[in-house]
Formats: structure tokens, sequence, C-alpha cells
């Protein structure tokens, strides 16, 4: 369904992103591994044409989507074509409220709508007229969660969708991605909860300095239970 | 052994780098002390009063600029400091306290108070707020500048003297004038310099950037803007006086929106923040409206899309790109 | 000072507020909502009025002239958006403000280049051309009741597109993060060029319909768009209703204070230094009224929730 | 060798319209000159002060220092000429203004290199004022904008007038909206409105007190409100409103026919009195260039050959008085419409016959 | 134990009908880690903000090192010994890493009033500085400007702020937001050795770390507390888990 193959980009010239190369399939989930600051926020940026808008460029290698070429197609785009963003830093949009965030960039075609974001997320829901700037760190966190789903995507891209997540919601968020992934979505997620990813996603991409370093799929990861540690240096 | 050689280059490459970063204000120094010779040859005093204008313009845009460049703080009012230290100058001069020794006290204790009282209210606001209220003080020291009836109301005041110096009548000649304009400026330049090197001065900044930051780590951005905005009106408001002095003429229009907005064109067009930006800004500007204007009575149908097209592709203003020169030349020597 | 003077007075100032607002609206919307510091709203002003002078040279019809002036405005509009503007929107506020006022320097040239330095006026449309009676000596043109209705039209029309449509929300929230807008599958530089050419669109309707009552003349804008920046940040910026509410303040404060205040200072001075105070103070009352109001609102009288 | 004559006036914005008119009543004159002055060549250059005073200034200086003019016309708004009035007259270079007129220059502080060929600011609200009181008006509601120009109209307008002035009203610069002004007129028990409101100010308020009705209650007088430069836009409103000033397009005099016609079959609209004056100026300085036969050496003997004005004026009967200023006849003058639909003021009756302004007397030339 | 160096007492904060803060009434002791912990939205941001004066609370008040501050600015709070970190990021984009932290070491020496004489060559400065981040594990970017620092590098800034402030308590929002595994794992040995001499206020969603660092944990539901006790007792407490930890944690 995704395919990433030698995607590279830099920031103001400085290269960020070497060769990664990456794939997500129909019903799976992926993974981005890596210490602070190695490339997996730039891989989605690249991916999602995103680096024009915070000073960088792709500067090769190409990105496919069902079929089609996304490589350097504008975010807009390739959003269209079926990719919902939880992005780093939530991002949710300040002077809207709860539920015009939800709306604003909804699109119709699948199985999340307002009532089904908050039941999933009933805070939402208490807080739905007030000003997302004034929400909790947490409560914007699960808006930005909501707000992807609303545009019922295709493949799902998680960059620390649970930042800041009370122990709880956190451990609900990962049942409901398990429970999505049973029911045919794809998803690309970033996260530090090893633990979780491991139990979830079916291939792990690591990083390190703008490198891929480390490749293979759950059962590569079984077999080498400490291929993560080693990588993450813990 | 390696460490110390780096020492030595870095250090060596200090030095050069902080020569070129005023390198360019440093030509435009050397190239108006010129000026009266320049004078002799061609124009008279139509270019040295030229020249002079020019020369206060900057340093106005140079003491807007702290604000703006370094503390983010947008004053559309800025020229009521001028139009202040020029009534000042103008008023006293008529009534016959004509010494510079007198005016100039008076002129920056009026700058001080207005900006201290104006400041303190302005600052509550910040952004567009603080670009309109700003803006407000200045159209209601205008309104007044224009209701002044006794002298001259809006047609304004002329000086039928210019200003003595401790006794000596040393500004009635345009020469002497000049060269304390020029002196000035470069005063000016220099601790508008200092101050953004200083630890002030990156308290500054950073409260530019990130208020809540700042204040979390024990600023009071308050009062360092307030101090900043005192400092600028100052710096302004001598201008004024020698404003008054070249033009020998005070009238409402000097603190009229329309110059606090000249000021800010000047300040964008230079590079905001950057250390030559205000100076190259207020020369290019009258500099070239002088030259259009000479040209054709049109000249604003090429002004206007020029300034666009600074915008556009001069991003960084002109000492941006005055600075990425002196950086290739440097390069290259 | 009679009751029914001051009455008609009030009148007067909601007129006049009602007036100033459809002269801010185009403004409201890119600035306000926008996040763009368009100081170009001014002169789109005037180049409405310029273009239904000389629409209805050629067609001799108010509404023709009108119609094909705000085509026309529009495309001025977009072109601007085209050339200039859309490479500013993520710029700092002052590039805008450089840019724009290049903008102003050019258009209000080329008007006097192309139109001449006099001012020129638009006939009142015949049907329109009436007045009532307002009060015994006193007659009200109904062209008046015409853009008081158009003012609270538009206001209307932009309160619930601002607040209550998807594009409206969508501008809001482009205002304060384009890129994530963007990157939810939203053309955000398409909806920017609509919002700008809708509100180049409103600035010139407004020249328009200010044009009969008004004179058209180069600048006639520059001062204007000073008040309608009052106005705006008066009402607290991003805010629709904040905005309306201030024009009518503002509309107000100046009426009363230019009839009431040398009659005010003539209580505390003699006649002469009244007659020199009292206007002066009128011409400072919007000026004071926005500084007291920041005063005791920082970010106006409704900011919007959430910004920074 | 050729003669400089450096013009300076406004031809920036909307009071452009005002030095443009100057400027071409000017060249008219110097195209029936020949373009030439005393039999030598005339070098006209053109400035716009932009109505700010240092431009202004800048552009004086420029006239002076690099071209070396020998005469600045200019300007057409007082608070131009007070910017530029020192630094000309020390140049002891000859300023001849076209239109401004304040009193400052007029009294202890005129000054040999200063003339004016249009009147003193004042003088047209004294007629206005003059007239009032001849006309046995009571009661009168003045209104200007809120600078000093409107408050001299003002104290001109009471130097004749002993009336009541029920209502003296000052409306901020730009103004726009006058209904609150009209509501006030409306509510007053005056007989007349008396009005001093340039450009497009005048035209604003012509069509508001019009289309408010005030103009079957209220005579409407005024100065520099309804002229031939916002007549254009004021149309049939400002017809049957009142001016005052020194000339009107249809004073009946050989001279003054034969440019009215020549200027408009140049320029292609009705001169005003701005135009009128730029003319006369032209022939004030080719009068004195041939007074002196072209030698502009001896100031003492240009100064004099100026004094003189021994030139025809459009307005018939020109002199100048001791502090340079002219003394001329002042009309009250009416709006009508031409047969060919253009619209023009007219002479209603002579006011003032060789006028002097009040404050020669203090003058000490 | 010595008397606490911050105690609130009794504190209300209520946006509109939404009680943020309910009656609160806490302290931090020296040599302790005070743990904050609570479902998402419970108040506990607001409630540092109170504490560092970003918000002013409707009733109760703040003491710190023995003066009631519940009036004084957050520079005043500051001033007396108080640092805190930022739940969303909150640094100065354009300055260098180096100079972000150099500015937190400027506020607690010397005045900064001083208009002459470069910031950046002031060596006292730079060294804080550079052992504050030496802690963080951020030294090798010093140089670089703080604004293209991937996310988590942010939030160990955030942290070397704090710490160069050299403060008397540490309120932290939420430290190991954002940052690796292996960033979390150094910060909790730094924190472990810095709260004897530093006591620390922490609000974290981070188990390990709480249970690793606390002292003393109180659980923040709806504003109010609900427990407060050893990390032992909470952990075991049925009312937390149901409202916070969830029934699988242990
Ligand atoms: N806007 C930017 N401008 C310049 N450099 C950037 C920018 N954003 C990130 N970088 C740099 O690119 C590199 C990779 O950053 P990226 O954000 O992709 O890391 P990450 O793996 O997502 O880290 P984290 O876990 O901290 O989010 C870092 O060295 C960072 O400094
Ligand atoms: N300015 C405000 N106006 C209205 N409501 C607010 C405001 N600030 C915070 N709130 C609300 O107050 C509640 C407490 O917010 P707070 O940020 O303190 O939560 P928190 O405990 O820090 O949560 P998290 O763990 O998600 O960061 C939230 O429901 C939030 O929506
Ligand atoms: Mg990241
Ligand atoms: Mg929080």
């Amino acid at each position: 369904m995704l395919v990433i193959e030698d995607l590279s980009a830099s920031y103001a010239g400085a290269p960020a992103l070497f060769d990664v190369s990456l794939s997500v399939g129909e019903g799976e989930v992926a993974t981005l591994m890596g210490r602070n600051g190695m490339g997996k926020t730039t891989t989605i940026r690249a991916m999602m044409g995103m680096m024009p808008g915070v000073g960088g460029a792709v500067t090769g290698g190409r990105v496919q989507f069902k079929g089609a070429d996304l490589t350097g197609a504008a975010s807009y785009r390739v959003a269209k074509a079926g990719i919902g963003l939880v992005p780093e830093g939530r991002q949710v949009f300040p002077t809207l409220s709860v539920e015009e965030n939800l709306i604003a960039t909804a699109r119709d075609g699948g199985r999340w709508s307002l009532g089904e974001v908050y039941t999933f997320f009933p805070r939402l829901q208490e807080r739905k007229t007030q000003a997302a700037a004034q929400l909790s760190g947490g409560e914007q966190q699960m808006l930005a969660i909501g707000r992807a789903l609303m545009t019922n995507p295709t493949l799902l891209v998680l960059d620390e969708a649970t930042e800041g997540l009370a122990p709880l919601i956190r451990a609900e968020i990962w049942e409901r991605l398990a429970e999505l992934k049973r029911a045919g979505q794809s998803i690309l997620v970033v996260d530090k909860d090893v633990t979780a990813l491991r139990s979830l996603a079916d291939r792990h991409v690591i990083l390190e300095k703008g490198h891929v370093v480390w490749r293979g799929d759950a059962k590569d990861l079984e077999a080498d239970p400490d291929v993560v540690d080693r990588y993450l240096h813990l | 052994m390696k460490d110390a050689l780096e020492q030595a280059t870095s250090g060596g490459g200090k030095v050069s780098r902080d020569w070129g970063a005023i390198a360019p204000a440093v030509l435009v120094f050397a190239l108006l002390a010129l000026g009266p010779l320049a004078a002799e040859a061609y124009g008279g005093a139509y270019l040295t009063s030229l020249l002079m204008r020019m020369m206060l313009l900057a340093i106005a845009a140079i003491s807007l600029d702290l604000l703006i460049g370094q503390g983010g703080m947008v004053s559309f009012g800025h020229a009521a400091f001028i139009g202040l230290g020029a009534y000042v100058a103008g008023i006293m001069i008529t009534e016959g306290a004509a010494d510079l020794a007198m005016i100039l006290p008076m002129a920056i204790v009026a700058s001080t108070v207005f900006a201290v009282v104006t400041g303190a209210i302005s600052l509550r606001t910040s952004g567009v707020y603080f670009i309109m209220i700003t803006l407000a003080f200045g159209q209601m020291l205008f309104f007044t500048a224009s209701s002044l009836s006794a002298y001259g109301g809006d047609d304004g005041l002329t000086l039928w003297e210019r200003s003595t110096v401790f006794g000596f009548d040393l500004l009635s000649s345009n020469v002497t004038l000049y060269y304390l304009i020029l002196v000035t400026l470069i005063g000016a330049y220099a601790l508008v310099g200092a101050l953004v090197g200083s630890r002030f001065g990156r308290v500054l900044r950073a409260a530019k950037e990130n208020p809540t930051r700042v204040e979390a780590l024990g600023f009071s951005v308050f009062s360092y803007r307030l101090t900043a905005y005192v400092i600028a009106g100052v710096m302004a408001g001598v201008a004024g006086v020698l404003m008054a002095n070249q033009a020998e003429f005070v009238s409402p229009s000097t603190l009229a929106w329309q110059r606090s907005g000249e000021l800010i064109i000047m300040v964008v067009l230079g590079g905001m923040g950057l250390r030559n930006g205000a100076l190259l800004g207020a020369v290019a500007l009258v500099a070239l409206e002088e030259t259009l204007s000479s040209i054709t009575h049109d000249w604003r149908l090429i002004f206007g899309p020029l300034l666009v097209l600074t915008v556009l592709y001069a991003k960084t203003g002109l000492a941006g790109v005055a600075d990425a020169w002196v950086a290739r030349l440097w390069r290259r020597a | 000072m009679s009751t029914t003077l001051l009455l008609i007075q009030l009148l007067n100032g909601l007129q006049l507020g009602v007036l100033l607002f459809l002269i801010a609206a185009g403004l409201t919307l890119v600035f306000g909502v926008m996040g763009f510091i368009n100081l170009a709203h001014g002169v789109q002003y005037m180049v409405g009025a310029y273009l239904a002078v000389a629409f209805y040279g050629v067609t001799e019809h108010f509404l023709a002239a009108m119609v094909l002036a705000l085509l026309a405005a529009l495309a001025i509009g977009l072109a601007l958006e085209f050339l200039v503007f859309r490479r500013l929107y993520h710029r700092d506020h002052l590039d805008q403000v450089l840019a724009t006022f290049g903008v102003i320097l050019f258009l209000n040239q080329a008007a006097k280049t192309i139109f001449g330095p006099t001012p020129l006026i638009l006939p009142t449309p015949e049907w329109l051309d009436g007045s009532f009676l307002l009060v015994e000596g006193l007659l009200y043109p109904w062209y008046r009741i015409a853009v008081i209705v158009a003012g609270l039209a538009v206001a209307a029309l932009l309160y619930v597109l601002v607040r209550h449509t998807k594009v409206g929300m969508l501008v809001r929230a482009g205002a304060a993060n384009p890129q994530m807008v963007s990157a939810l599958g939203v053309d955000i530089e398409r909806l920017f060029m609509i919002v700008f050419g809708f509100g180049a669109m409103l600035a010139g309707f407004a020249g328009v319909l200010a044009a009969p009552i008004f004179s058209v003349e180069p600048g006639m804008g520059d001062d204007l768009l000073i008040v309608a920046f009052v106005v705006i940040i008066i009402g607290g910026i991003g805010s629709i209703k904040g905005a309306f509410i201030a024009a009518l303040l503002v509309g107000l404060v100046d009426t009363l204070g230019r009839t009431l205040a040398t009659d005010a200072m003539k209580l505390f001075f003699d006649v002469s230094s009244a007659n020199q105070i009292g206007p002066a103070l009128a011409s400072m009352l919007i000026y004071i009224l926005m500084a007291a109001v920041l005063f005791f609102r920082p970010t106006g009288l409704f900011p919007a929730k959430g910004m920074a | 060798e050729s003669i400089k004559v450096g013009m300076l006036v406004t031809l920036s914005g909307p009071p452009g319209a005002l030095g443009g008119q100057s400027r071409d009543g000017f060249q008219l004159a110097l195209e029936e000159l020949g373009g030439k002055m005393g039999g030598q060549d005339v070098e006209f250059i053109v400035e716009d002060d932009e109505l700010k005073p240092e431009v202004a200034l800048s552009k004086a200086n420029s006239l002076i220092e690099r071209d070396s003019v020998d005469f600045v016309v200019g300007t057409i708004f007082s608070n131009m000429l007070a910017a530029v009035f020192k630094p000309v007259t020390q140049s002891e270079t000859f300023l001849i203004s076209p239109n401004a007129g304040p009193s400052t220059f007029a009294g202890k502080n005129c000054n040999p290199y200063f003339f004016v060929t249009s009147y003193q600011n004042n003088q047209n609200f004294e007629t206005l004022g003059k007239y009032a009181e001849a006309a046995g008006i009571k009661k009168a509601f003045f209104l200007a904008p809120n600078y000093q120009a409107g408050r001299d109209q003002a104290e001109g307008f009471r130097k004749h007038f002993t009336g009541e002035v029920v209502e003296e009203l000052y409306t901020p610069l730009g103004h726009k909206d006058f209904s609150a002004e009209i509501a006030q007129m409306a509510a007053s028990d005056a007989e007349a409105l008396f009005t001093f409101m340039p450009g497009g100010m005048g035209v604003r308020l012509v069509k508001q007190f019009r289309a408010a009705g005030l103009a079957d209650r209220m005579k409407f007088y005024s100065a520099f409100t309804v002229d031939e430069t916002t007549l254009p836009a004021q149309q049939d409103d400002a017809v049957g409103f009142f001016g005052a000033t020194n000339w009107a397009p249809n004073l009946d005099t050989p001279q003054n026919k034969a440019f009215v016609a020549a200027f408009e079959a140049k320029y292609g609209y009705v001169p005003g009195g701005y135009a009128m004056q730029g003319y006369d100026t032209a022939m004030l300085i080719n009068a004195a260039v041939e007074a002196v036969g072209g030698d502009l050496s001896d100031k003492d003997a240009v100064r004099a050959a100026l004094k003189a004005a021994d030139f025809t004026s459009l307005r018939g009967d020109f002199s100048f008085n001791n502090n340079h200023y002219p003394v001329q006849d002042f009309y009250l003058l009416q709006v009508a419409k031409r047969d060919d639909g253009k619209y023009q003021t007219e002479i209603v009756e002579k006011v003032f016959d060789d006028y002097a302004d009040g404050f020669a007397e203090s003058c000490p030339m | 134990m010595s008397s606490p160096i911050l105690r609130l007492a009794g504190l209300h904060k209520s946006f509109g009908a939404l009680v943020a803060t309910d009656n609160v009434t806490l302290d931090l002791s020296p040599g302790e880690c005070h743990a904050l912990i609570g479902p998402n939205g419970a108040g506990k941001t607001t409630l540092i903000h109170q504490i560092s004066g970003v918000l002013k609370p409707d009733a109760g008040r703040i003491f710190f090192a023995e003066q009631d501050v519940t009036d004084a600015a957050p520079h005043e709070r500051a001033q007396l010994g108080m640092a805190r970190s930022f739940q969303i990021t909150s640094i100065i984009p354009g300055f260098t890493v180096l100079e972000n932290v150099a500015l937190a070491a400027q506020a607690r020496s010397g005045s900064s009033f001083r208009f002459f004489g470069r910031a950046k060559a002031e060596t006292a400065l730079n060294d804080a500085a550079i052992q504050a981040l030496t802690i963080v594990g951020l030294e090798a970017r010093r140089d670089t400007v703080a604004g293209s620092l991937s996310h988590g590098e942010k939030r160990s800034l955030e942290l070397a702020i704090a710490l160069a402030m050299a403060p008397k308590a540490l309120i932290l929002d939420e430290p190991m937001a954002g940052m690796g595994r292996e960033e979390s794992a150094r910060l909790i040995t730094t924190l472990r050795e810095l709260k004897s001499r530093v006591p620390i206020l922490l609000v974290e969603h981070d188990m390990e770390a709480v249970f690793a660092l606390a002292d003393r944990v109180s659980v923040l539901v709806y504003g109010r507390v609900i427990a407060s006790g050893a990390p032992e007792e909470i952990r075991a407490d049925p009312e937390v888990r149901s409202a916070y930890l969830g029934e699988d944690a242990a």
C-alpha cells in the first residue's frame, strides 16, 4: 500500500535523511523506531510532503501510495490520497473549538464520525465547545488523534500519538489500534512504548542518524528480542 | 596543540567576522563623512541637507529597530518622539532659550516622560495591538501639536535661528551641524550594537521570541521592554532636536502616522534586527525616493513595485544582502 | 442640545458605524480571520469606487456598473494575490506591511495617473435617489438606508461564513497552522486565494457603495484604512461580532465627540480655547477610545479564544 | 544665458489638482510668450512638494542650489510655504507664491524676496463677511476643517461681520461623513452656512448638504469649496451656491476672455483661480525681466520691477502693497451651469474695490 | 523533616463552570520528590500554572520559601528560586541551544540591566550552561539553533533550562514526555541524584519514572486530591487504579 524507496531529505541544505526505505501493506502495522533526533519525524514529513513547510526539502527517493506516485506532492494531495496524520506535538488548531477541530478537515466515507470519536474519547465530548488551545496536553493529544480519524484514512500515521496520555488511556489506545488493525486498517506508528509496539506491529524499521540500521518483521524481532534495546541503547 | 591552534584560528575568524559585520556601515559612514566635500562639487546645500535628513532618519530608524528587531515591539508611533524633540527645540528657540545645553536635556526629559507613560500603558499589549496603541498615542500627540496655535498650528513653525552650543554659534554653519549629526549617528549605531550583544539585549531578544519563558526564568519582561522603549524614544527625541535645527522648521507632519510608517518601512526594508539594517534601510529609502522623484512625478509607479520586489526577493532585507556580499568577499580575500 | 438633535446624532453615529463596518469588512476577513496584514485594503476600496465610476461611464446604469466593478475588483484582487500576496502568507507580518505598502503607492498613483487628481463622483441610482423627512427640516436619503441595509447584510453574511461554515473553520485553522490544514487534506493555498479574492471584492463593494456619498479620489482609502484597523483592534482580532460592535462604538464616539466635545470644553475653558481644544479632542477621541479599551482589555473587546 | 524658473507646487494626491492648474496656467502664459521672457529663453522646472514639508524643503534646496533658479514659484499650501520660506529668501532668490498667502509673512515677517500674486488667505472670507453684513444676515453657521487655514477664515469672516455666529464648527481634516454637522445645521436657526471646505471635503459636503434638503432652507456661502477644481464632481448639487474670491472665469475683460478660451482649448477643462494666478505669475515675472533688460544680477532692480507689477492682470486692477501682497478687487461668485454643460463660478457682485489686507501695516518694508 | 519549601493551601481555580482546581492543599519538602499524577485534564498543569504565577488562583494561598507568593508575578517567583518546565515545550527557538541555557544561568547571576559587554563571551554563564546541557545529554548540540532540534531534543533542552536556573525547587510538568527511552532512563538517574539537593514536584504520566523517583505521590482527579501517600500505597489504591492507572498496572 505505502512504499517508500530511498527517501532522502534535508533541512536548509543540511541532509537529515539518507536513502530510507519502508513499506506498509494492507492491514499492516509498521513502526519507525530510533532515539531522539534520528529522523523518524523527518521520514514522515518527507513522505507527507511537509518538508517545504519547515524549511526543508526532499532530495531523493520515491513515495508510492496505493499505486500512485506521490513523491514531492503537496501535502494536501498526500492526505487526500488517504493518509491521516497525527503529528508530533499535537498541532491542534488553537482558535477552533474541539468540535470544529474535528469537523473542519473531516472526510466522509468510513467508520469514523463525530459520534464514534466522542465514544472513543468521552473527555472530548465534555469539552467540545472549548477552544483547543485551552485543552490540557493530554486532551489535545486525544483531539489530534480524533482529528486524524475523522478523515477516515486508509493509512493512519501516528507520530508519538500517546505522548502525555494517562496510562489508562494509553492502554486503551493500543487496544483500539489492535482492533483497527484486525478490521483491516493500515498503520504507521512512531512511539517510545516499545513493549506495546512489539505486540502490535508486523514490521519494524530502526533509524539512526537518518539511516536505516535495522529492519525486520515481527518474527525477526522474536528471534532476536534484544535488537531493539541494542539499537536504542538501553 | 590542536586545541590551541583551533582557538587561534577561530579567534582570528571572529575578528574578521566582527569587522565583516560592520563593514557595510563603516563604508556608509566613510562616504557620509565625505558628504560636505562632495557638496562643494555638486549640489551644494541641497546635497548636504539631503544627507543630513537621511542621517537623522537613520538615527530614528536605528532606535526603532532596537524596538522592532530586538524587542519585537513594532511601534507605529515612533515619529512622535522625533516630533517631541523637534517641538521642544522649536518652542525653546522661539522663546529665546536657544542653547543646546538647555534644549537637549529638556528634550531628553520630555521623551523619557512620554516614553515611560505611553510605554507603560502600551506594553500591556503586544503584537498588532501594540502597533495600534502606539499609533493612538502618536495620533494624540499629532493632534495636540496641530492645535498649538501659538506655535503655528498645523502650518508649522519657522525657526528664525538655530541653536547655539554653550553660547557659541556653531550650528549656523551647515558643515558643523553636518558633522554633529554624523557623530550622533555613529554613536547611535554603536550604542544599539553594544546593547544588542549585552545581557540586556539578550533578554530583550529572548522576550521577543518567547516572553512566557523569559518571565518564567525570572526576568520582568515588562521592565526590560520599557527600558528599551525609553532608550529608543530618547534617541529619536535627540534626532528630533537636530532635525528642527537642520530644517529650521517644525511642523506636526513630523509626527504624523505616515512618518512613523516610513520609519517602519526603513527598518523592514533594511532588514529587521540586523546590525546594519535600519541604517541601510534609511539611506536606501531616502536616496531612492529622492532619485526617483527627480526623474518623474509619477515615481511611485516605480517605487511601489520596487518595494514589493525587494520583499519578495531580498527576504533578509538590504542588510542581509549586504552581509552575503561581504561574506563572499571575505572568503575570496 | 435638544433631545431630538441628540437622537438624530445617535442615529448618525450608528449609521457611520455601519458604514465603517462595511468598509472594514474585507479587512476583518483577510486580516482579522486569515491573519494577513493587508494594508492594500484601503486602495482596494478605492479601486472599487473608481471601477464603478468607470463602468458607470460606459453603462450609465448603477447596478450594472456595480456588478462589473465587483467582478473587476475580484479579478484585480486575485491578480494581486497571485503575483504578490501568496508568497507572503508565511512571512513575517512586517514583510506583509512593506509589500502591501508598495501596492498602495502603486495603485494610488495609478489611479491619479489614469483618472486625474480631481475628485470624481458616482451618481446615486435613480430608484434610490429620494429622501424622506426625518424631522422637520431634515431629509434623510434613501440611499443611506440602502447602505445601512447592505452593511448589516454583510455583517450577517460574514458572521455566518466565518463562524458556522466549514470554510470559515478552515480559514481560522489555516491562519494558525496552514501546514497542518494542508497535511489533513485541504488545499490551503487555494482556500486562501478564494478568501483573499472575496476580501478584495468586499473592499470593492464598500468602495462602490460609498462612492455616491463620498467623493472618489486618489488616496480616498488611506485614512479609512487606519480607522478600519482601529475598528478591528477594538473589537478583538478575529471576531466578526467584535468588529461590528466596535464599528458602531467608533461611529457613535466619533459623531457624538464632534458634536459635543467643543460644548463640553466650553464648560471648562473660554470660548476661543474651547474652539481650539474641542475639535482637537474630537479628532483624538477614537484613538483615546482605542487606547482605553486596550488598557483594560489588551486583546480587544471580544478576543478570539486561543489566540497566541 | 537663459532665465530659470522653478515651480514648487503640490502635484501628488487629490490636492495635486490645485498645483496642476497652477502649472498649466503658468505654462500657457509661457507659451503665449513664445517660451521667452525679456527676449531670453526660459527654463521652467516643476517640482512636486507632495504636501510634505520635508519634501518641499528638499525640493526647494534642489531648485536653489542645484538648478540655481532665478525665481521660485510656490507654493499652493501655507504649510509648505512655511517650510521653504526661510531657505529660499535667505538665498536671496525671489519666492513668488501663486496661491498660499498666510498672514505669517504679511506682517512683521514680510520679506523683500517674497511676493504673493493671489491674496492674503483671510481675504476671501473677509469678502464673505462683508457681503453677509451688507446683505443683512443676522445668524451665521460657520464650518471649517480643524487646521490653521480654517481658523484664519473664521477670523477673516468676523472682521466685517457683526451678526451672530450661532455655531462655529471644526471637522477633522479630510472629513468624510457630514451627517452630524448637517443635523446641527438643521437644528440651528442660522440663515446661512459659511464654509471653507477645500477639495474632496467640499465635494462631500455639497452633495450631503443638498441630499439632506438643507439647500432649500439655508444659503450656502463658501470660499475654496465650490470652485473649478471641485465643480466637475459637484455638478448640479453646487449650482446656485456662493463663493468668494478675486476672480471668476466669466470676468469680463478681453484678456480674460482670451485666456479662458485658450486654456480650455489647450487643457480641456475650465480654469479656476489657481490657473489664473499661475498665468499672472508668469506675466509678472516676464514684466520684471523685461523691465531690467534681462539682467537679473541686480536684485534691488528686479525687486523694484516686480513690485511695479507692470502687466495686465487677468483680473483687471492689480498692484502690490508694501508687503508684496496684492491690492485687488473681490467678488461674490455663484455656481452656474454653462450652455455647454460645464460648470463654472460667475460673478454676482463686486464686494471690495482695490482691497488690501490688514497685516500690511505691521510690515516694515 | 524540615518545613516545606512549597506549600499550597486550599487552592481553587475554575474556568467558567469547570472546576480545574478544587481545594488543593499540598506541599513539597526539602529532599523529596513529590509526584502528582492524575487523568488527562485533571488539573495538574493548571495547578503548576498557579504555583508559577501564570494563572491566579480564585482562592487559597501559595507559600514558597517561607513567603506568601500568591500575588507575586512569575518572574518574582523565579527569582526566589522556583524553576519550572513546561508541558508544551517553551524555549527560545531562535537562540542556539547554548544561549537558551546561558540565558537561564544569567537570570540567577547578577543584574541583567547591563547594557555593555558581550553576554555571549561571559564564560561563567556558558560554563554553567554546558554543565546543564551535559546532564541532559545535549552538549553536542550546543551550537544548533534550538528551533531546529527534534521534538525529543527540545524536551531535553526544556529541562536543561530549568536545571541551569540553579533552583531551590523544581516544578516539572511531564519532563519525560516525548523523550526516548534512553533519554528517559538517563533523566531518571539524574533526577534521583538531584532531588536530595533540589526538591522536585513532578507531574508525569510515565509510571516507570514516577515509581522510580517519587517519595510521595498525590493523585488529582477532577481538580481534587483523591489520594496522597507513599508510592506503594497509591499503586495499590483501587480508586486510583480505576481512575488512572488501569487494572493491569503493577
Ligand atoms: N525544522 C527543522 N529544521 C532543521 N533541522 C531539523 C528540523 N527538524 C528536525 N531537524 C533535525 O533533523 C534531525 C532529525 O529530526 P527528527 O525530528 O526527524 O527526529 P526524530 O527521530 O523524530 O526525533 P524525536 O524522537 O526527538 O522526535 C535532527 O537532528 C533535527 O535536529
Ligand atoms: N484557559 C482555560 N479555559 C478553560 N478551560 C481550561 C483552560 N485551561 C485548562 N482548561 C481545562 O481545565 C482542565 C485541566 O487542565 P490541565 O491542563 O490542568 O490538565 P492536566 O491535568 O495537566 O492534564 P494533562 O495530563 O492532559 O496535561 C482541562 O479539562 C482543560 O480543558
Ligand atoms: Mg519526532
Ligand atoms: Mg498537563
